[in-house]
């Protein structure tokens, strides 16, 4: 059976060019980038190579703000733990995120706060939206970092980010941001957002697994989260994963190139598939922002029934997508995500999140609208609160 | 030692999840169950037919995930033909058993399925104004999240 | 020019069958092993082989010990900050480590001694090993962690690290080991050394950069390094990196199948080049221990020369060795384990690192041999040093 | 932009690093300079032949690393042929620019080369109890450990 992949927000096949710029760096090109004879020489090289072509997809001034981590994950950790203990004792101890950030943002924050740190959550709207009057008001004295992500991976919504770097600027306070889902797939550039940190990761960009990137502006200082070798000028330690890096370079370099054509395909195949659902469908809601989301993520709440069951459902007849974020999919809590835009928990429990990637097709699509109704129908035939409803509606009470 | 990283259902589950068995509402049911909560994502409804001490039906529906869609349909295979007795037997670690496994993370599925089983009996044996003798457990995870709580930090 | 290369305790090139493996996870199977759809399965039967050929490797009872990391540097963090952080407050604030540990250990201690940690630096003899009465003395009721790398990176010198093994689980007190440079190269059991915690890396045993592992034996509770997502079953957050997590497993199968006939062909390739480079060359020293060193490494002292003049000239010749570790090849710190096992600092300046692989041959030794003697002579030839040691050895004053 | 994280050298200084130019000793040297400190991995000794106020030969010996070696090959070339006032003009910086540059983290090497030309130079005015105008620039760092205190941590 073919197969639609429709959760790149979880991961995406490597590019084949990203793939064979890293392959020469296994076997012919396999030196220690630290190493001083010829093969050091030859992965330094790629490196720096690599190095001006995200600071170039990002508009960092320098390749020197660029520093090359394992992936999204370690990025936010290293901002976030990386501000909090540089600052700590001295200026404060106050942090503020949005109640939308991925885990590795919120959970991080979490474990500070174990340890004697004060987080701050904000409001957001439901569409997912946060609210600058709130964030004005919740900046304090001891405020020391506000972590805000760009996009969301759940909903797709985008945050009015330039507004809150204009803020955290004013005030004095360092703005980190999870960018992982918004870099390379719309138009991003650190001075405009006004962002001192900021993170990013191959792998939603068809780049390789386990790399990913912490942009940091020129002059902040902040705790290093792997000590070791001198590495990267100092911030973060350990041989360098030149493949990967190599990889994140052309990965960066491609998205760059060809982001207007992919923003154009992917905006024109996820509203027809979201008019087709809507259509089809009901007692179906779309969650995350109609018009400022990513291009390529939709996501909906198929009432009565619930999201595992759905995707198992849809899994059986090709369709790849996910519930929520990839990370709590192992997890049995409903999304926080859609639990802050207000969504009820039994609604939540039944979303799913579509999102697209370049090589998707419209015939695909069309597959999707053929299949999806039949397969909520069949799930919703089974489900006790379904025939609630339907007999409520028989007996004239909605 | 494999499963422990397993999060996957075995072919047994996948074929109950995919054709589940004795999906639906008895009419004029002898006991039904109603147990889980929609707040979790699981609700299981489950209804039985007892004709002289026998189970001679067994239906269900189910608002939840593919463990609890396949634990719906395995519970109601085994128990039809059974006395209530004889039903009274069924765990959820016989059920998960006759599904080859479930992953760790989705054990308490099997347990919503005892729990409808034995609030179902425990219907009947009221609808007959009978002492129940029924045990109904209880999931051992108050909240819905039981993912975390199990495993290391 | 044909390139010898002989810095493998700096890094490895992948082998053909462990990049044959990995291959096929960048474009086919590329799922993010979170997903529950069939892309999602895949990858996590593959993490699920990968954990078991590691956990073999070792020696571990369970592959739920094992969690995948970013590489020895992170593996190394997490360990010694995890334990840190996890005891604090509780037992006590105290950590040993050898004065030989890689800059992964020593500067992580370091980072934790500014933030209010005590750490103790045992003694080394001469040859790197230290000395099991010294430990003992060491120990105090507050010691949380004792952490002693299994063999040096630039000596090769082995532990007893079982007899530390006995020591720490005695006073009931955690033993972490960097094993980065043993694990592959030599036998090697956690339960025969009583370790806790084992760091390894990948691409040192011709598997992937960026990819490493950490042993953590059951029971044991440390705080995590990298907080997130529900990934390494809450141990370590981030996307799994597929392809060099069945890259780690599969070169950890080779590692231990092909290591009796490493262990011979690399002892008898050193061997020979000790013997030659002792009888061609004047003034030079073997550093590291003679017998208990690692089968592919050698550290000479040529005096009166510097390493980096040193290690260029062979690099002309086509020969790549390294002064010292790898990682501070780019500072002009003198090294701190050549320090530690008391050479003075002008002759440790003049070390230079030789470490040998698989696929080095008797023919390549040789060519060293021809080689060395007369690069040598050219630096010593324009050394201040040596001309002023020619000219008392002339007016017979040595 | 690219050179900030560069480590290597230039062509022009693997030249010198090869084939160093006055290599040796002159036996009836004008002055000689004797800088830098062996624990620090580097020492520098350069020889001056003056005559009628023209430097007409100059060799050096050098412990240290491929930069120290080319910066020492580099500075005797130029030094051929001048007077002794127009090589007291010569500084790190011209030295470097010579070569084609250095690495940041080689810079101090270019320190010593200056320092050791005027070290012979001052030591050329005192053989003859003339005033020296000299003055030896400082290495701006006092350890050798030089890298770390350049950098971020
Ligand atoms: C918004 C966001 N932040 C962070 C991450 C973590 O990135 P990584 O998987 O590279 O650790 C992800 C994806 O998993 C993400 O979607
Ligand atoms: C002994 C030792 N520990 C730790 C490391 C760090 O490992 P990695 O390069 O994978 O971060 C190395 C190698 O660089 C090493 O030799
Ligand atoms: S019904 Fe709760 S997860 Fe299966
Ligand atoms: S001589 Fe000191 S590093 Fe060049």
């Amino acid at each position: 059976m073919k197969r639609i992949y429709l959760d790149h927000n979880a991961t995406t096949p490597v590019h084949p060019e990203v793939k064979a710029a890293m392959l020469p760096y296994y076997e012919d090109l396999f030196g220690n980038a630290s190493s001083v004879h010829s093969y050091g020489r030859e992965a330094r090289e790629a490196i720096d190579v690599a190095r001006e072509q995200v600071a170039e997809l990002i508009g960092a001034s320098s390749p020197t703000e660029i520093i090359f981590t394992s992936g999204g994950t370690e990025s936010d950790n290293h901002a976030i733990k990386g501000t909090a203990l540089s600052k700590a004792d001295k200026k404060g101890n106050h942090i503020i995120i949005s109640p939308i950030e991925h885990h590795a943002v919120e959970n991080t924050c979490e474990y500070l706060e174990k340890r004697g740190f004060e987080v701050t959550h904000l409001q957001v709207d439901k569409y997912g939206i946060i609210d600058l009057q709130n964030l004005e008001d919740a900046i304090k004295d001891t405020t020391i970092l506000i972590s805000v992500m760009h996009a969301n991976n759940e909903v797709g919504t985008i945050q009015p980010l330039a507004e809150v770097g204009k803020i955290a600027k004013e005030r004095g306070i360092l703005l980190h941001t999870d960018a992982v889902q918004s870099v390379g797939k719309i138009p991003l550039n650190v001075d405009e957002l006004g962002v001192d940190l900021l993170s990013l990761s191959a792998h939603k960009i068809y780049g390789p697994k386990g790399i990913g990137a912490l942009y940091i502006r020129k002059g902040t200082r902040i705790d290093s989260l792997l000590h070791g070798g001198h590495h990267e000028r100092n911030r973060r330690a350990g041989t360098e994963n030149v493949p990967g890096i190599v990889g994140l370079g052309k990965a960066s370099e491609i998205a760059k190139k060809e982001m207007e054509a992919n923003r154009e395909h992917l905006w024109s195949l996820t509203e027809k598939l979201r008019a087709g659902i809507q259509e089809e469908i009901e007692f179906v809601r779309q969650n995350g922002h109609p018009e400022q989301r990513l291009p390529n993520t939709l996501n909906f709440s198929f009432e009565f029934v619930e999201g595992e069951a759905l995707i198992l459902s849809l899994d059986m007849q090709g369709i790849c997508v996910s519930t929520g974020s990839a990370c709590t999919s192992g997890s049995l809590e409903p999304s926080h995500v859609l639990a802050a835009i207000g969504l009820p928990p039994e609604i939540a429990h039944g979303s799913v999140r579509i999102s697209l990637g370049r090589d998707n097709t419209e015939e695909e699509i069309n597959y999707v609208l053929e299949t999806l109704p039949s397969v909520v129908n069949r799930l919703r035939a089974m489900s006790p609160l379904y025939a609630d409803r339907m007999k409520k509606r028989k007996e004239g009470k909605l | 030692m494999k499963s422990e990283f397993q999060s996957q259902y075995s072919t047994k589950v996948m074929e109950h999840f995919m054709n589940p068995q004795n999906v639906g509402q008895i009419e004029d049911p002898s006991g039904v169950g109603d147990v889980g909560n929609p707040t979790c994502g699981d609700i299981m409804r489950l209804f039985i037919k007892v004709e002289d001490g026998v189970i001679t039906d067994a239906k269900f529906m189910t608002f939840g995930c593919g463990a609890a869609i396949a634990t719906s349909s395995m519970v109601t295979e085994m128990v039809k033909g059974k006395t209530v007795e004889e039903a009274l037997e069924i765990s959820n670690r016989t059920v998960t058993e006759a599904l080859g496994g479930l992953p760790k993370v989705k054990m308490h599925c099997s347990v919503l399925s005892e729990q409808a089983l034995k609030s179902a009996i425990n219907d009947y044996y009221e609808r007959q104004d009978k002492p129940s003798p029924v045990n109904i457990p209880e999931d051992e995870h108050e909240q819905c999240d039981l993912y975390d709580s199990d495993e290391e930090e």
